[in-house]
């Protein structure tokens, strides 16, 4: 059993999963089995991934298809294994969490719908990862669009669930139709459908260049690049959670994929290709972040950071380019590893973040943070968990999202000792900015968590909120081990990493020691644990001396004043404020304060909140101004017949004018 | 001979500007009946005889000059209409419009090359100009009934192109075009009496309630 | 294997004395005898014995707080080097690690400091969570220039190769760096003008509003976790503003300290002559010093 | 053989009108559309040994359209029998009697290989029409068979006078005059060109009127809107396949001229306008009908570019051909539907489709899909190997154009279909009659299950087919 067929079979299962439910008159039982199907296709898919990334080979089978776009094949290498890993370890975690987050009993009109299109998504996406032929690229890529058009539309009875809908679809299929060219030209160069072995294309020609503006367009839109992210948030916020975690976790990812594997196709690539994407990564993580501080909306929140990790994974994707520019192979081999680790650590986390999220908003019944507060002691292990989760996304240490960040660094510092002027110059300036976006990070993940899970409920929705269901908490757990995993061991990525960067540029001759060697990931475990241990140590003393000595329980220090309510807590407005004014210049939020004239003011309350900016200031009304344009042509159409039949005439004359 | 063919062409676009300057309906239905008259004699002049052609010569000269007139009469006097009343453009206007677009059809016929055989004569532009002028009343009159006429006009001047492939096409063509011709008019005419019954007048003009 | 003994003996043992140090520089500034150099030792002691009183709506986050703060601030502090002398723990890319883990001490601080529930904490955590992110671009274009002007991506090799001879190369960007770097240490450690660790006036403080609700042990651990950041910051200071070495490991050992006791003076005379900035200002000051550091890095690269 | 492929239908017309009763009539429909498809198969597979100089034979090009329609004719003919069960107000003798002529006419088409037949037969599926488009007898019905009528009559004028140029170019050159269509392509290179010429652009504006090229499409959008579903399926998805052919006819003639850049040219052109008036109309469009005949507009354009790119994009067309008629049934069908149970086709009171009609929304939601191109229906397989050839001949201005428009248009159509589908259907729409049954959802079904095969799983004996048919068009150097 070779890895590629392992990864076939899961394909299928995963595609059919849902298929059985639907005859099934008992919707629990068919609830369960496609999600057993589902599942079990993962873990299969999975083991094929493994086994691909422990032997770092690549295995392409030819299928036999009638459509006139030549031969097809599909593949499985580290790269793609990276991405596959994704897809099925993120699926498997969000079906079981739906058993018990979307249960059959309680919606039996959509169960059936969610089960069948996220099983057709799973597939979709794992197909797409495979396929080394443009056609059947689009077919898989639109598949996957449009099944998560369905599931994202699952409540279509709420107006901005429809709007959020609309608007994805409309974005993705822009991007689908951005890569209809971009295949084409690909052909053009290439000669054929068939993906060309990885550096065999030449990008210092203006077709290549078409090839990249045009990737850049359609991928971008899927991975929510700044400014094509517009789609993101909205779509992120109203669907079901355990789909807002799959979209964030794995669907934007597939954007990345498809940048990264269109990339790894040219060799002699122009430096002015990193520069760009690295600097598209910075705009995408600092507004990104920036964005989300100004939001308490949960949900709404978690997706501007998916937007900010993007920007992450962008600054490696950069930074491996512009070592292919300068020829320096570390770069290529810290950015990209880092980039690829980063994915992967995205999708654990912010998966992670999603399904606590869920559980929050099932246990609450609502997104505002400022309706939250306090669940700290009502869901303590949900509550655990998200923080697992916050700390992992700020990249802090000891958890995986430092592990990635760390290689992005390196790599940037490295570049720094390099020659070249203005390769230089971006990479100096970028480390900085890296820096702000994780300070910004902390900033937002400490407002969210402060604010919702800590202090006491701020209100009714709060206060009732009971801990999630077994089923829920069971993925949670995985995921956040993981992250945990990979933070303090980082060690048994490298190989797997290697491989993968090395599949993308075959130019980079590297494996797992030069990985390490680069990047001392060993390092990272002892400190690590060198930091659990002082913290092991410095906790048996403070417990040791609580035993020691009295505790006793009293009211928090009201600085003198002794009955603090609940509504005397700073909300998430508040806490945001001072950096939402600092980025007002980007954020453009909408403030209401409360005027203060007479000496004893009344009640007042202030509130701030911040809109889609880029889809309200910049979208919307180009788009306004060309309908009001065609509106004037739509007068044509009048309704006189006698004007009808000039049309006619006047083309005739024009066409023979034309012609003599 | 073909001096005389041309002549007739001439008188032709004579009649063409008579349908474009009439108001009174019956007159423009009287005139494209000449129009088709003198359409059915055509042939004789620049063919040799034979039965075949006299056959197309008398179906002509039933169809356009009797038949289609006699419907449109009908249709006339069902809708109780007596003159065009003020259409799109003025008549001054249209007849100045169609002396340019018979221009325009001699300057189109410069271009073209002829067949030896017709060298000389006047059927291009003849046709090209009658074409331009059924086309001038489709686009300039309100009433259904004369931009039917105008489609007639439109009809004969394919028909005089027609002419200078008699003995080249087939006769199923010819029929074809009479078939068009009649089957078209006799839709139209049914059309025309709903269009009346419906909006108790047939001005076209007011069938504007489909648009953007 | 002395120094690193040494070392830890320092990291130890020395920031509480920063700390009596500045407030006998204040009191003489002011005219006052001031409390004895070993006074933080005392607190700090009498605290770890003391008991403790926890408010009714904290969860062990609350009590997780200190303890991971202090934690974090002690790894970091093995990452520094002191003096001529190499960090216990040093390894390429070290310099990001120590940056983080400020991140990530300041993060359980914030925790614990809203856990309680109480909008001064709260206030307090917001505004420490603003001052800091605007604070991390700073350290980072120093940390570039270090890097580009020592060559290597390690902190040891980064500050003891920042030789006096770097002044005397780019005098102007290592002159701008330092300005940054001053500011950065007092923002990050709460001094005056940015922060006063000894008003009572909540409104008005930053670090201070966050802890008042700890008491006993945990109390402890934020004070000694504090003086200890002083002192990594300011190791990490002194060894860019001031890097004299003589080669000789004892002598560098007593230079350093020396130093290291002159940076508290100064900042005590900072404190005394100056006035705390008005809370809107002190954006604006981090912003001033990410821009003297990034000009320092562009001279750096020019 | 071919004949009665011809003269089958003319009889079930002849049949139809004869029949007395209302009930029983429309069982002729599938009946005849059963045989006519039996025998298209029968045509398709055992080739009578081509012979140039015969007026009626079925090449590659014919076979290809034939079979779209006689498909689409035996789906709308099912249908019909549902929805004639839904409109037992109205008499549907000339309906019935009508669809067949039309089906007759169509076939002969295809077949015909004398232009002037070809263009009788065109004419002759005009007029069969016109009282199909008339069949609900109100207003506006009236109005937009009025318009349908009179422009689609001044084409076919312009079309006969187009044919009379050719015929004339014969003479002119001294060849032996005919309207035959392999005499004429293989002495095209010796037929006048200036005659060639003026023949090519009223045969365009004459047949294109027929097609529906902006902006000789004014009729469309009344005509589609009106007709009842299953009519404007035809109308849309056979009518508009045929015009095509007489296009395709004129364009085998004047690229075997030798000089073909001017024919290529004015296709392209006319085609991108096409597509940029649907786009332009398309854009909140309220009357889902009538973004379906703007929607047609486009496919038609689609079609013309295909041919002015010529080389690959030549199967890409043909393919087309077939995609696009199946796809417009299925839409046209349930929209049908959807008009008939909401009373109304003006997305202000039609919400909720998918609540209200589960399978016919569904349906309509999936034809949408379908037209503008998303994978795996098979119109993505043709629009893409189109605009991809756009690209690979390095046309990259016409290819932007193309998925600029497409882009346009796939918004426009989203903002209107997705808030019909979606949501909760309104209070206060009124209640009709109108049920999904077997009859009126199953043939648009099994055309969509149809497109959706196409798009995964080309049969080799219908790609050989096309990969013929597109051998016809190739330009011969």
């Amino acid at each position: 059993m070779t890895a590629g067929n392992l990864i076939i079979a899961a394909i299928l299962m995963t595609a059919l999963s849902g298929i059985p439910a639907l005859f099934l008159r008992n919707r629990t039982l068919g609830q369960n089995l496609a999600t057993a199907i589902l599942v079990l296709g993962s873990l299969i898919g999975l083991a094929g991934a493994i086994t691909t990334l422990g032997s770092g080979r690549t295995e392409i089978y030819g299928i036999a298809w009638s459509l006139p776009f030549g031969p097809c094949e599909i593949g499985v290498d580290p790269l793609g294994a990276i991405f596959l890993l994704v897809v099925f370890a993120i699926s498997g975690c969000c079906a079981v969490y739906a058993t018990g987050y979307w249960p059959a009993a309680d919606n039996p009109a959509t169960v059936h719908r969610i089960t069948f299109f996220f099983g057709l998504l799973t597939a979709a996406m794992a197909l797409l990862v495979t396929a080394r032929n443009g056609v059947l690229f689009l077919m898989a890529w639109e598949v996957m669009a449009l099944s998560c058009y369905f599931l994202l539309s699952t409540e279509d009875e709420k107006a901005d669930v429809r709007e959020a809908a609309t608007l994805y679809l409309i974005t993705t299929h822009l991007g689908t139709l951005s890569l209809f060219a971009m295949f084409s030209l690909l052909q053009g160069a290439a000669g054929s459908f068939l993906f060309p072995p990885a550096g065999s294309l030449n990008a210092a020609t203006p077709l290549a260049t078409g090839i990249f503006v045009t990737a850049l367009l359609g991928f971008g839109l899927k991975a929510g690049l700044m400014p094509l992210h517009i789609w993101l948030p909205s779509a992120h916020a109203n669907a079901p959670s355990h789909i807002s975690a799959f979209m964030s976790g794995v669907l934007i990812k597939m954007g990345i994929y498809g940048l990264v594997r269109s990339l790894s196709l040219f060799h002699n690539i122009p430096l002015w290709w990193g520069i760009t994407v690295l600097v598209i990564g910075i705009i995408s993580g600092v507004a990104g972040v920036a964005f989300a501080i100004g939001q308490h909306d949960l949900k709404r929140l978690l997706a501007y950071h998916s937007i900010e990790n993007i920007g992450i994974i962008a600054m490696g994707i950069g930074v491996a380019l512009i070592g292919q520019a300068v020829g320096n192979t570390i770069l290529i081999l810290l950015g990209m590893a880092g980039a690829l680790l980063h994915v992967l650590n995205h999708a654990t986390f912010k998966a992670l973040l999603f399904l606590a999220a869920g559980a929050v908003i099932h246990a609450t019944g609502t997104r505002e943070i400022d309706l939250m507060g306090g669940l700290a002691r009502r869901m303590p292990y949900t509550a655990a968990f998200f923080l697992v989760g916050a700390v992992a996304i700020c990249g802090l240490p000891p958890l995986n999202g430092f592990v990635s960040e760390f290689l992005i660094y390196v790599g940037l510092f490295s570049g720094i000792l390099g020659e070249g002027g203005t390769a230089v110059a971006f990479l100096a300036l970028s480390a900085p900015a890296l820096a702000l976006i994780g300070g910004l990070a902390v900033a937002c993940f400490i407002k969210v968590y402060g604010v919702a899970f800590l202090g006491v409920p701020r209100a009714e929705e709060a206060a009732h909120g009971h801990e999630a269901v077994r089923v829920m908490l069971a993925p949670m757990a995985l995921l956040a081990t993981i992250c945990m995993g990979i933070g303090i061991f980082p060690r048994m990525m490298a190989g797997p990493l290697a491989g993968a960067v090395h599949s993308w540029q075959p130019a980079v001759g590297m494996t797992g020691p030069a990985l390490t060697a680069a990047a001392p990931l060993g390092w990272i475990t002892i400190m690590g644990l060198v930091q659990i241990c002082l913290a092991g140590g410095v906790a048996a003393h403070f417990i040791g001396r609580l035993k020691a000595e009295p505790v006793s329980a009293g009211v928090t220090w009201g600085c003198g004043y002794l009955r603090p309510t609940p509504r005397m807590q700073y909300t998430a407005s508040s806490f945001a404020e001072l950096l939402v004014k600092t980025f007002a210049g980007i954020l453009h939020p909408h403030v209401t304060s409360p005027a203060m004239k007479e000496p004893l003011p009344g009640p007042a309350r202030f509130a701030s909140h911040v809109p889609e900016t880029m889809l309200e200031h910049v979208f919307m009304p180009v788009l306004r101004l060309a309908n009001d344009r065609l509106a004037q042509l739509r007068r044509l159409q009048h309704g006189q017949l006698h004007l009808y039949i000039l049309y006619t005439f006047v083309t005739l004359v024009v066409l023979l004018i034309w012609a003599y | 001979m073909s001096s005389f063919a041309d002549q007739l062409l001439v008188l032709v676009m004579l009649i063409n500007f008579a349908v474009l300057g009439s108001s009174r309906i019956a007159l423009a239905i009287r005139a494209v009946a000449a129009q088709g008259v003198v359409l059915g004699l055509l042939p004789w002049l620049i063919h040799p005889f034979s039965w075949h052609l006299l056959a197309i010569m008398v179906g002509i000269i039933l169809a356009k000059g009797l038949l289609i007139p006699w419907l449109l009469t009908g249709a006339v006097r069902k809708a109780e209409i007596r003159r065009e009343t003020e259409p799109f453009v003025g008549y001054v206007t249209t007849l100045i419009i169609g002396a340019l677009l018979t221009a325009f059809a001699f300057v189109f016929a410069e271009k073209l090359p002829l067949a030896p055989a017709h060298q000389g004569l006047l059927f291009v532009p003849a046709s090209v100009a009658t074409v331009l002028t059924g086309f001038l009343v489709l686009t300039t009159r309100r009433k259904a009934i004369t931009q039917v006429i105008g489609y007639l006009v439109l009809e004969n001047g394919i028909f005089i192109f027609g002419l200078l492939l008699t003995e080249a096409m087939p006769v199923m063509v010819e029929a074809g075009a009479l078939l068009d011709l009649l089957v078209g008019i006799f839709v139209m005419g049914i059309i025309i009496n709903h269009i009346s019954r419906e909006f108790s007048s047939i001005d076209t003009s007011r069938l504007t309630t489909l648009k953007e | 294997m002395t120094d690193i003994v040494v070392h830890l003996l320092l990291i130890i043992l020395m920031p509480p004395l920063l700390l009596g140090i500045i407030a006998r520089t204040k009191a003489v500034f002011a005219g006052r005898t001031g409390a004895p150099y070993l006074q933080p030792y005392y607190d700090i002691l009498r605290l770890l014995r003391k008991g403790s009183v926890f408010s009714g709506t904290t969860t062990w986050v609350f009590r997780a707080g200190p303890v991971v703060t202090l934690a974090a601030i002690a790894t970091a502090a093995l990452l520094i080097p002191l003096g001529n002398h190499p960090a216990p723990l040093a390894f390429t890319g070290d310099m990001i690690l120590f940056a983080y883990l400020f991140g990530l001490a300041r993060f359980f601080t914030m925790a614990a400091a809203l856990d309680t529930g109480s909008s001064f904490e709260g206030m307090g955590a917001a505004r420490e969570a603003t001052f800091s992110c605007l604070a991390e671009p700073t350290l980072f274009f120093a940390l570039v220039v270090l890097a580009r002007l020592t060559g290597s991506l390690s902190l040891t090799n980064m500050l003891t190769r920042a030789a006096a001879g770097n002044w005397l190369g780019t005098g102007a960007a290592m002159l701008l760096l330092t300005g940054g770097l001053f500011i950065i240490l007092l923002a990050e450690n709460c001094r005056i003008p940015f922060d006063d660790p000894n008003t009572h006036l909540e409104l008005t403080m930053v670090h201070e509003v966050m802890v008042l609700d700890h008491s006993g042990p945990a109390f402890g651990y934020i004070l000694y976790g504090a003086a200890l950041k002083l002192f990594v910051l300011g190791a990490f200071f002194i060894q860019v503003a001031l890097p004299f070495k003589t080669g000789v490991s004892p002598v560098d050992w007593v230079v350093f300290i020396g130093t290291m006791i002159l940076l508290a003076i100064v900042i005590g005379v900072v404190e005394s002559i100056m006035a705390r900035l008005k809370l809107i200002r002190i954006p604006q000051m981090l912003v001033a010093a990410t821009i003297l550091s990034a000009f320092a890095m562009l001279l750096m690269l020019r | 053989m071919l004949y009665s492929l011809i003269m089958l239908p003319l009889a079930g017309a002849l049949i139809a009108w004869l029949i007395p009763g209302d009930r029983l009539r429309p069982l002729l429909l599938p009946l005849f559309g059963v045989l006519h498809t039996a025998l298209t198969v029968d045509a398709l597979l055992l080739t009578p040994p081509p012979s140039p100089n015969d007026w009626i034979h079925l090449d590659a090009l014919g076979k290809v359209v034939l079979l779209g329609i006689s498909v689409l004719f035996l789906v709308c003919a099912v249908y019909a029998v549902g929805y004639l069960g839904y409109r037992r107000e109205r008499s549907n003798r000339v309906l019935c009697a009508g669809l067949l002529i039309c089906l007759s006419a169509m076939s002969l088409v295809c077949a015909a290989h004398h232009l002037g037949l070809l263009w009788v037969a065109i004419e002759t599926t005009t007029v069969s029409m016109a009282p199909l488009i008339y069949f609900n007898r109100n207003a506006r019905s009236i109005e937009a068979t009025w318009k349908y009528m009179l422009i689609c009559s001044v084409g076919i004028a312009l079309a006969l006078m187009g044919l009379f140029f050719l015929a004339y170019s014969t003479i002119v050159a001294g060849q032996e005059p005919t309207l035959l269509l392999e005499p004429l392509i293989s002495s095209a290179r010796k037929l006048s060109p200036d005659w060639l010429k003026a023949a090519f652009i009223f045969l365009l504006v004459g047949f294109g009127t027929k097609m529906g090229l902006a902006p000789l499409h004014t009729w469309k959008p009344d005509a589609y809107g009106e007709a009842p579903g299953l009519v404007g399926a035809l109308l849309a998805g056979g009518l508009v396949n045929c015009a095509f052919i007489g296009i395709a006819r004129i364009y085998q003639i004047c690229t075997a001229s030798g000089n073909a850049g001017f024919f290529l040219d004015t296709l392209l052109i006319m085609g991108l306008i096409s597509m940029g008036f649907a786009a332009v109309f398309m854009v909140n469009q309220s009357d889902f009908k009538r973004m379906l005949a703007y929607s047609s507009v486009e496919h038609v354009g689609i079609l013309a570019v295909a041919l002015g790119l010529g080389k690959g994009a030549l199967f890409g067309a043909l393919f087309h051909v077939i995609n696009n008629g199946l796809t417009k049934g299925v839409l046209f069908l349930s929209s049908g539907n959807i008009h008939r149970s909401y009373n109304s086709k003006n997305t202000s009171q039609v919400k909720g489709v998918l609540r209200r009609l589960p399978w016919s929304g569904g349906l309509f939601l999936a034809g949408f899909f379908a037209i503008t191109g998303s994978p795996p229906f098979s119109p993505f397989l043709s629009e893409f190997s189109i605009v991809s050839s756009a690209f690979i001949q390095g046309r990259n201005v016409s290819g932007g154009l193309f998925l600029l428009f497409l882009a346009v248009i796939f918004i426009g159509m989203a903002s209107t279909v997705l808030p019909l589908v979606s949501g909760e259907e309104p209070a206060e729409t009124v209640r009709t009659p109108y049920r999904d049954r077997l009859l009126t959802v199953g043939p648009p079904l099994a055309t969509m299950l149809l497109v959706l095969m196409l798009g995964l799983w080309l049969p080799e004996p219908l790609r050989r087919l096309l990969m013929d048919a597109a051998a016809l068009l190739e330009l011969r150097p």
